[in-house]
């Protein structure tokens, strides 16, 4: 920034005075420069034909939405987002664990996997698609049932 | 009818076609992208899928994605909106193969009206007005000369492989035209590494007027009437109106007949737009749209009818709900497209709304899927919402448009509502003269 | 026509006619209490002029600061809205005295209509139906049975000097007629002093049905169909529709021209109402309202006229822009007012209106002056806005509603918004099905 | 303040004055220099049809709104509410601050007014209204001009 000099020390300043102060919002204009600092934005209007708390929080952070596809207004998504080592799924489509009915599972719980290994099979337009595992790991938690329809980014494993 | 319809596409247009499946009682099924999971259309379906990242191509683009998400939610149509899908010959081929209704026209007609040539081609059969020309290339002087004579001065002399204005001439008289072949035959042979050219009627200031038709697929087709879109920025349509201000109602008729009858020809199914260019009292053919049109509620507007409802109607078997006999226009519609962008400069402008309230009252509709807190994402195009006023008459119309606009409030971007407040009020706008040129050169300052 | 409206009301009102007069190019000022001065109607009007404290006795009724008001403004003519003023005829004389123009009937239109007995008397002279009944008071048994006899049992037995329902008894055959005059007359003699009764006919289910009508002051006048409100909560309208569901096209016509024949008949000047109760294809004068209504929308969707246009023009001099055979009723509309209550209690909910967001697309029509932000002060009536929903056909007017009433946003304070979203999928709605008892029935959960 | 150096300790003052008066906004300008705080409460939406200056300090001080009422969208009013001892106008009307043109106005800047007397007259519906001094003190501001329309609540006079 060019206008003589504005020591980022300044917007990490007033950052700080944002926070403690419980302000909402900070604005310095000086010449051509012009600081403005915003904090704590308003939760999105709640719409009738939704339940508030799932649309309440897709705004603050879209990446987490992990409500199955075709039962969105059942119940509301974890609203911590995924944990560490999540594995989400690459497509739409109903999620297999087994080869096939009554086989033996791809992966349990607590089993350990290679990477690239298929822990499940995702099966749309009248395919199966095999879906490896991202990393070597542990399976620590498998958080879809068999035969679940799930959409892009839904949240499948956790793998650790 | 169908029973549950997968929209795929995003902001006003997916609201839009959401509402019509409410009305219709008809479960609704959102698919979206990462970056559209709080988008209204998404709140307010029935069901949503993601199908991919931001990216269009890998969500809204996504052909595989967008058929797993009907299989996993059971809808028996897909309704592709405009733009993404709506004209894609081989989605409309997939769903057909899935057992899923695509709501548009056959995927064959969108293939013949998708190919330029094709199209003007089919136009011609089928008895629509086309650009009258050289029926090829024309590689002899004379020749060109009297086919030149035979449309009428001011002819275009164009590169057959042309693009882009290179090697495009234009001879405004005969004195001219030996010139006007010479040069475009060296340009074109130096841009394309061919020479061959040939002769069209050039139109000098044309009006942008486009006839709405429906058919059912079975041989029945009426048309309702026209728009007149020629206020345009970089061929974007900017505001949009029914009834052209430059048309009798006898106009009206003849046009509209002629592009009736022709989609009775074609046995064309469900909505299309045939667009024209119009000048002295012609039309001549531009290109065929297969699908609903960003500006289609000026017609709803006009007509009582709900376009949407009626390609549902379509789309399900049953039919057109009105015949030729039944089509009545009321009055005068403005549509005016309120893009996220700077109002002179047009640099898009994403971002957060702070403050949304849209204006209401007798002959206001909003067609929008932003809300206050909304925040546009840079990935897709920027239109934030459409405000289309009915008045019984022009006057009336613009009136009501006026105070409309200064109700408005859209805060936290840049929009295009500034430019849509002084074309309110402006001269030509209000007498309705302007061209497909105007708005460049009101743009340009040239015109006050 | 005028050139500068003073608006003497607040609220969605003083909105709606601001927007009519922007329409139409005429300036506006807004005149508000200190407890308005962020109101809608004072932030978009072209001046503003404060008149009292937040009472309304001290502001928006008191006649000398409107007055006032006008002077220091230079407006013209005064529009009343409903309510405060509108049907003051001391206010009209007043604004005549100083060659101001009333945007309303005569001031002695205003009297005659205002006084119950008086209106009877006139409808009865205009041939406008009234309820049959003795033409006073009842003195003698025998004469009792033979005018009881004559308009039908069964029959209501009114205290002369009554009110609240005391002294009132209903007879249904003539055996209970004797029993029923005297208990009517030792009640009414012990409540009000004076045992004078009269008989009348008892309506025991009967609809509300209105009709709207405009006269041009000169003797010219028309009608323009009627409002079914019977949905009603303590004599306040919740919902109204046109056209009525019970009335066929027949009845329209023959009721509708009954009361612009009485208009001509009157000379009656600008926009009135004649309510009437509903039952068995009969008629029955309720009152004459001498101002516009709050539900004229659903009037102005069916006939895609507007109202306070209308009356503007009339005010001025320019008599009705249409004549009788111009009137054409297209499709259906209904209204439902949104007030500032618990839906089940109705007890009032003041307070700021943390989220709001209209519905918007094809036949929603929102008229509200509220907004994100706005604090809704508790000195007023407690309506926050009206949809009004259009649709070719009751069906789709139900189904457009359904979907609009799921799009509303409007959080912060309780709303009637529930209610609404009961009603439109309940039975007996749906098929049109209800008197004028039939809502209370359904709050106190006597019908389904 | 100074161009080069702005002192974040000035906007911490701010904020704590903020908070600790329980005001909604502060901003703060001096030559090019511009410090503008907000907190809590939402700002109305701004309409088109009026500056934005104005109307949005309407909601937040409803009683200190003091546009002239045919000029309302010409200069904004006061931002901070009267000054003690305002005199405001009981009525809408036209203000003379004399009996008659030519004569004596009733008060000026620095004269003594009792309790009751006579500071001014406002024609409203071709009637003189005389208005009395509320109190007795010394006309410190007079706020209106001769022959100015007033709006209810319009502050005419500071006498203390």
């Amino acid at each position: 920034m060019s206008d003589k000099s504005l020591d980022p020390e300044i917007v990490r300043e007033l950052a700080a005075i944002l926070k403690e102060s419980d302000l909402t919002e900070i604005e310095v204009e000086r010449n051509s420069l012009r600081i403005r600092l915003t904090r704590q934005i308003e939760a999105a209007p709640i719409y009738y034909s939704q339940p508030p708390m799932t649309s309440q929080h897709i705004p603050a952070a879209p990446q987490h939405q992990q409500a199955p596809a075709a039962a969105q207004t059942q119940a509301a998504p974890s609203k911590t987002g995924p944990a560490e080592g999540t594995v989400t799924s690459p497509m739409v489509g109903t999620v297999y664990h087994a080869a096939s009915p009554g086989s033996k599972p791809f992966v349990e719980v607590g089993q350990s996997v290679k990477e690239g290994e298929t822990v499940c099979i995702i099966e749309a337009m009248k395919t199966m698609n095999s879906i490896p595992s991202p990393r070597s790991g542990t399976v620590r938690e498998i958080l879809v049932d068999n035969a679940q329809p799930v959409e892009f980014g839904e949240p499948l494993f956790v793998i650790d | 009818m169908v029973s549950k319809v997968l929209i795929a596409n995003r902001g006003e247009i997916a609201l839009r076609v959401l509402r019509a499946c409410k009305e219709l009682g008809i479960s609704t099924v959102a698919v979206h992208s990462t970056a559209d999971n709080a988008a209204m259309h998404v709140r307010l379906a029935d069901e949503s899928v993601c199908v991919g990242p931001p990216s269009a191509r890998d969500s809204y683009l996504n052909i595989p994605q967008i058929v797993a998400a009907c299989e996993i939610t059971g809808a028996d149509a897909v309704h592709p909106g405009y733009g993404f899908l709506s004209e894609n010959a081989r989605f409309a081929d997939i769903l057909e193969a899935h057992q899923l209704t695509f709501i548009g026209p056959t995927a064959s007609h969108i293939r013949t009206m998708g190919d330029k040539i094709e199209a003007k081609r089919t136009a011609e059969r089928l008895g629509i007005p086309v650009v009258p020309g050289s029926p090829g290339a024309v590689t002899e002087d004379g020749e060109a000369m009297k086919i030149a004579k035979d449309i009428g001065f001011p002819v275009l002399v164009k590169a057959s492989a042309g693009g882009g204005g290179r090697g495009m001439k234009i001879a405004r008289t005969e004195k001219e035209l030996p010139h006007a072949l010479a040069t475009a035959r060296s340009e074109a042979g130096a841009a394309f590494g061919d020479d061959a050219v040939y002769i069209e009627k050039y139109l000098e200031k044309p009006r942008h007027i486009e006839v709405q038709v429906f058919g059912d697929g079975a041989g029945n087709a009426i048309h309702l009437g026209e728009r007149d879109c020629s206020l345009q920025r970089r061929n974007q349509k900017v505001w949009e109106e029914a009834n052209s201000p430059a048309l009798k109602p006898q106009q009206r008729e003849k046009i509209g007949t002629i592009c009736a009858e022709a989609m009775k020809g074609l046995q064309y199914r469900g909505a299309g737009t045939i667009e024209f260019l119009y000048e002295n009292g012609e039309f001549f053919f531009i290109e065929m749209n297969t699908r609903l049109q960003v500006e289609h509620p000026v017609t709803e507007a006009v007509t009582g009818l709900d376009l949407v409802h009626e390609q549902i109607r379509v789309a399900s078997g049953d039919g057109l709900s009105l015949k030729q006999e039944d089509v009545t226009f009321s009055g005068h519609a403005i549509e005016c497209r309120i893009n996220a962008e700077d109002p002179r400069t047009f640099v898009p402008s994403p971002g957060e709304i702070t403050h949304y309230h849209a204006p209401g009252g007798l002959g206001v509709r909003i067609d929008s899927a932003v809300y206050r807190g909304y925040r546009i994402p840079p990935f897709y195009d920027s239109l934030v919402g459409k405000l289309i006023v009915h008045g019984r008459t022009r006057e009336e119309c613009m009136m009501r448009l006026k105070r409309a606009l200064d109700e408005f409030v859209l805060d936290g971007i840049k929009t295009t509502l500034p430019l849509f407040r002084d074309l309110v009020t402006n001269h030509s706008v209000r007498r309705g003269e302007y061209d497909i040129h105007w708005l460049e050169h009101f743009l340009d300052g040239e015109v006050g």
